[in-house]
């Protein structure tokens, strides 16, 4: 849980290295963004580059950060709805082979339902109910428990109990030197990510002065003083698209999946915060 | 094209299960709907509103993304309606027409997208979990696809029940389903298909609606508007839907 | 419960009377705003000269608008959290003669624990749970139900029924032609109150071109499919604030609460929806 | 101003209860702990986080608002923190000090704001439930005040307890009271009173902290701020707070 001590003094912002070293072994680590789009993937990588292990990893539409992940051994957990590529790049093949070979432990879920999870310790309560859910294998895989409705309705409806990240890491357009963060375009699940985690960390693609978000307070996802530190890396969402800046560099991300012409340090080399 | 080809049949048939004034939604890995979505507002004279996953609301993007969450669908929308949004819509009764994947589909219209094989030690871990487990009980009518008709997608027995209740229609490269309440029937099927070949590649037991019968022909404005939205045919290619 | 024959046609922007129209007698209404702020009382104040009656109030935080309604014999019941006219104008003094005489009947809620039940609706779930609560006489007086963490967890937490408005009905900064509205500074309630409601009005200060909000999507609070009807009332947040456009009106609300120098009618002659 | 002002007495001794790195909210109705809140941005020289319903995040009003809710409060803000944020932020522990209103104030800090006499049939109907029933039980530390400090208003049984737990601190024009885990204590009392009076005035049994005696008065910093905040002295005006 945050304390006053450590969630109120100014954000600091720091290195890549030194925001990858506020997640230590066997952290649970909620990712913002969905598939190709506006993950922190920069941060994910330097995951990667420390060697940490033991991850669980949370999120609901993961795809290459989770399976870069489990290609390079720093999973131990995942908590997902639903694991692609997307694109036209189809299932995420080294995800994929660490749950089939039961490397990686999986805890399945419908997106809304981690999201359920993820409210419930947004809103301080045991447990979340969620619509739906009904007739799925996924109750019973889960253990997930119904509730009659106290008031008689003669409703049931399951309950998702609370998912509590140690951090959530966010993907953002800009920052200010406070950590205030905010996004252009959808917000993904980056808003219930940053509100249920004990702790936020943001990666931005560049930072900006704070009058200019004073100007617009509204579009502020995430407000500093709930920020533990951020980074700027330009083009960190590499090689998925951060809107409106860049699009998903589908060329590398190719490359990324072709492991008989590219190893994986060769990937980790040629992202932009390594050459640039 | 007056005829179908077997992208054409998969794409305009999903755009005919969109009603005017409806709410429709098309999310992630779902290239086909969303393509269907822009077809419909492009080749039918009624308005609906069709949210995706970028959280655009009637958007009018600059191109045709690949990846079908692509924040390009948001361009020109007016609002964003973003996940916990949607969802909640859907939760709530007011989503009038969801398009959800699916990997196999049984005859009640229930959907696997989790594991090929047993859950725990799958010989194919698949996608998973997804929008189905919460939206297909909840939204008012749902539609799924396949760009493989077979008895290994359309199947007696899920491997795994990822997802229940509520699904309305299905499409394949050479069939048309609509639910009557307690199974999937066939609607129509492609003109250079038999009925017979739709049920040997059927793993469930295929029954019809009064009146099935080969599917009609794509309609210019349908020709005209997916000629539009896949200019030089790469969405086809990347598709690669074949008809057998 | 909307249906797809009422709902995605273009929003119409109707006349304030026309809106008015929409809410017929004995409906369960939500209003937008907080005390003095941003309220939608043009379209209050149009109730009243419709002679509304019978109506159910939701909102955390009136002040003037109930006042007015009860002052009108609009009101049948009320759900709120905590009600009065604040800035140096303390109590509401036609509520608390209402509630004090039981003209009308009061189901007295914590700000968050309606906020809960809105929730609920808008998630569609039977019940919403909410932090808190114990101790309160509150729970007792309104027979809410504590639910046991079917997790194990050992906790207990209190639950509210779902709360689900006919309509909402909020007062926005800017509108477009087709119902999409926004609102600068604090949204208040108004985002869980378009969520929840079975339909959504709006009035709004003026209407921008699409374009305005399509450049910039991310501060639109409520998407034009959501919303019924909409009409432009200039100043209809009088005599309250409306940020940045204008601050409350202190001197006529003190005029209104002068019911030896002012009639009702004086004070609603004097809106800006009729005077200007 | 070196001495107290029933006034100021209040505003200064709400402010002393904000501590460095803490997030502290002020809500509607709340005139004095916003002013409390302002005066110790100017007075103290550590940082704090100040959110207020207005949606402000540490803001640069460039007024002091009549209304305690008044937008002028989010002027500078870098972000609007809206109702349902701040709420949630306290439910899930991570709120250090909100400051609440209340009418009546037992000797175990629960509080009552919704009627004087019986709930059903009281003879007067007060504002209501508001943040109480769920930020008190949540927050980490509560302080309300009360302008009158009297045995209507501190008592030894509360007519209807909207609000109970987690209320640590108390400021009237005359004291200031904070919680032992199991009951409010005297703190201190204006340097005006006696302890004697004090114990007349209040409706619950008052025990002292040990230490307890007159309030220190205020710093020159503490002073000054007051001044800057209300120059003109109408915010002290409008309280209309007295010592007696």
């Amino acid at each position: 849980m945050n304390t006053a001590e450590t969630r109120s003094r100014p954000a600091k912002i720091v290195s890549l290295a030194e925001l990858a070293a506020r997640i230590p072994d066997g952290s649970s680590v909620a990712l913002g963004g969905s598939f190709l789009h506006r993950g922190p993937f920069a941060l994910v990588r330097e995951l990667v580059r420390a060697g940490r292990t033991q991850l669980e990893i949370i999120k609901q539409s993961p795809g290459y950060d989770l399976d870069l992940l489990c290609r390079a051994g720093v999973v131990r957990r995942v908590r997902a709805g639903i694991v692609a590529l997307e694109g036209n790049f189809g299932l995420a093949p080294w995800y994929r082979q660490a749950i089939e070979t039961r490397a990686v432990e999986l805890e399945e879920h419908a997106c809304a339902t981690l999201t359920a999870g993820l409210r419930a310790a947004a809103f301080g309560v045991p447990f979340q109910p969620i619509g739906g859910v009904t007739g799925s294998d996924l109750a019973q895989l889960n253990g997930w428990a119904e509730v009659v409705d106290p008031y008689g309705s003669g409703e049931r409806t399951y309950v998702i109990p609370a998912i509590r990240p140690d951090v959530a890491v966010v993907h953002a357009n800009e920052i200010t030197s406070s950590g205030d963060a905010r996004v252009f375009g959808t917000t993904h699940w980056d808003r219930i990510m940053t509100r249920s985690a004990r702790s936020v960390l943001v990666v931005a693609e560049r930072m900006v002065d704070e009058n200019e978000f004073a100007a617009r307070p509204e579009l502020t996802l995430v407000p500093g003083f709930l920020v533990a530190a951020a980074c700027v890396v330009p083009r960190g969402a590499w090689p998925g698209s951060c809107w409106p800046d860049y699009g998903v560099d589908y060329a590398s991300t190719s490359d990324y999946l072709d492991d008989t012409g590219h190893t994986l340090d060769q990937h980790l080399a040629a992202a932009p915060e390594v050459a640039r | 094209m007056t005829e179908w080809t077997p992208f054409s049949y998969l794409v305009v048939n999903l755009a005919r299960f969109i009603r005017p004034y409806e709410v429709t939604f098309s999310g992630v890995n779902s290239t086909l709907p969303m393509l269907a979505c822009l077809l419909a507002k492009r080749a039918y004279d009624f308005p609906f509103t069709y949210l995706n996953v970028a959280g655009g609301v009637d958007p009018l993007p600059s191109s045709v993304p690949i990846s079908s969450s692509d924040p390009v669908l948001a361009e020109g929308s007016r609002a964003i309606f973003a996940n916990e949004d949607f969802y909640d819509l859907c939760t709530r009764g007011e989503m009038d027409l969801c398009f959800l994947g699916a990997a196999q589909i049984d005859g009640r219209g229930d959907t696997n997208v989790s594991c090929i094989g047993a859950w725990q030690q799958p010989k194919v871990r698949l996608p998973g979990g997804g929008g189905g487990a919460v939206m297909l009980p909840t939204a008012r009518r749902s539609c799924t696809w396949r760009t493989e008709h077979s008895t290994r997608t359309l199947v007696e027995v899920l491997d795994f029940r990822t997802a229940a209740g509520g699904m309305y229609g299905l499409v394949t490269p050479i069939a048309v389903f609509s639910h009557d309440g307690v199974q999937l029937r066939l609607s129509s099927w492609h003109p250079d298909v038999t009925l017979e070949e739709v049920r040997e590649r059927t793993g469930f037991e295929v029954l019809c609606h009064d009146g099935a019968g080969p599917t009609a022909i794509p309609t210019v404005a349908e020709a005209e508007a997916l000629a539009v939205l896949d200019p030089s045919g790469r969405f086809a290619d990347d598709a690669a839907v074949r008809l057998r």
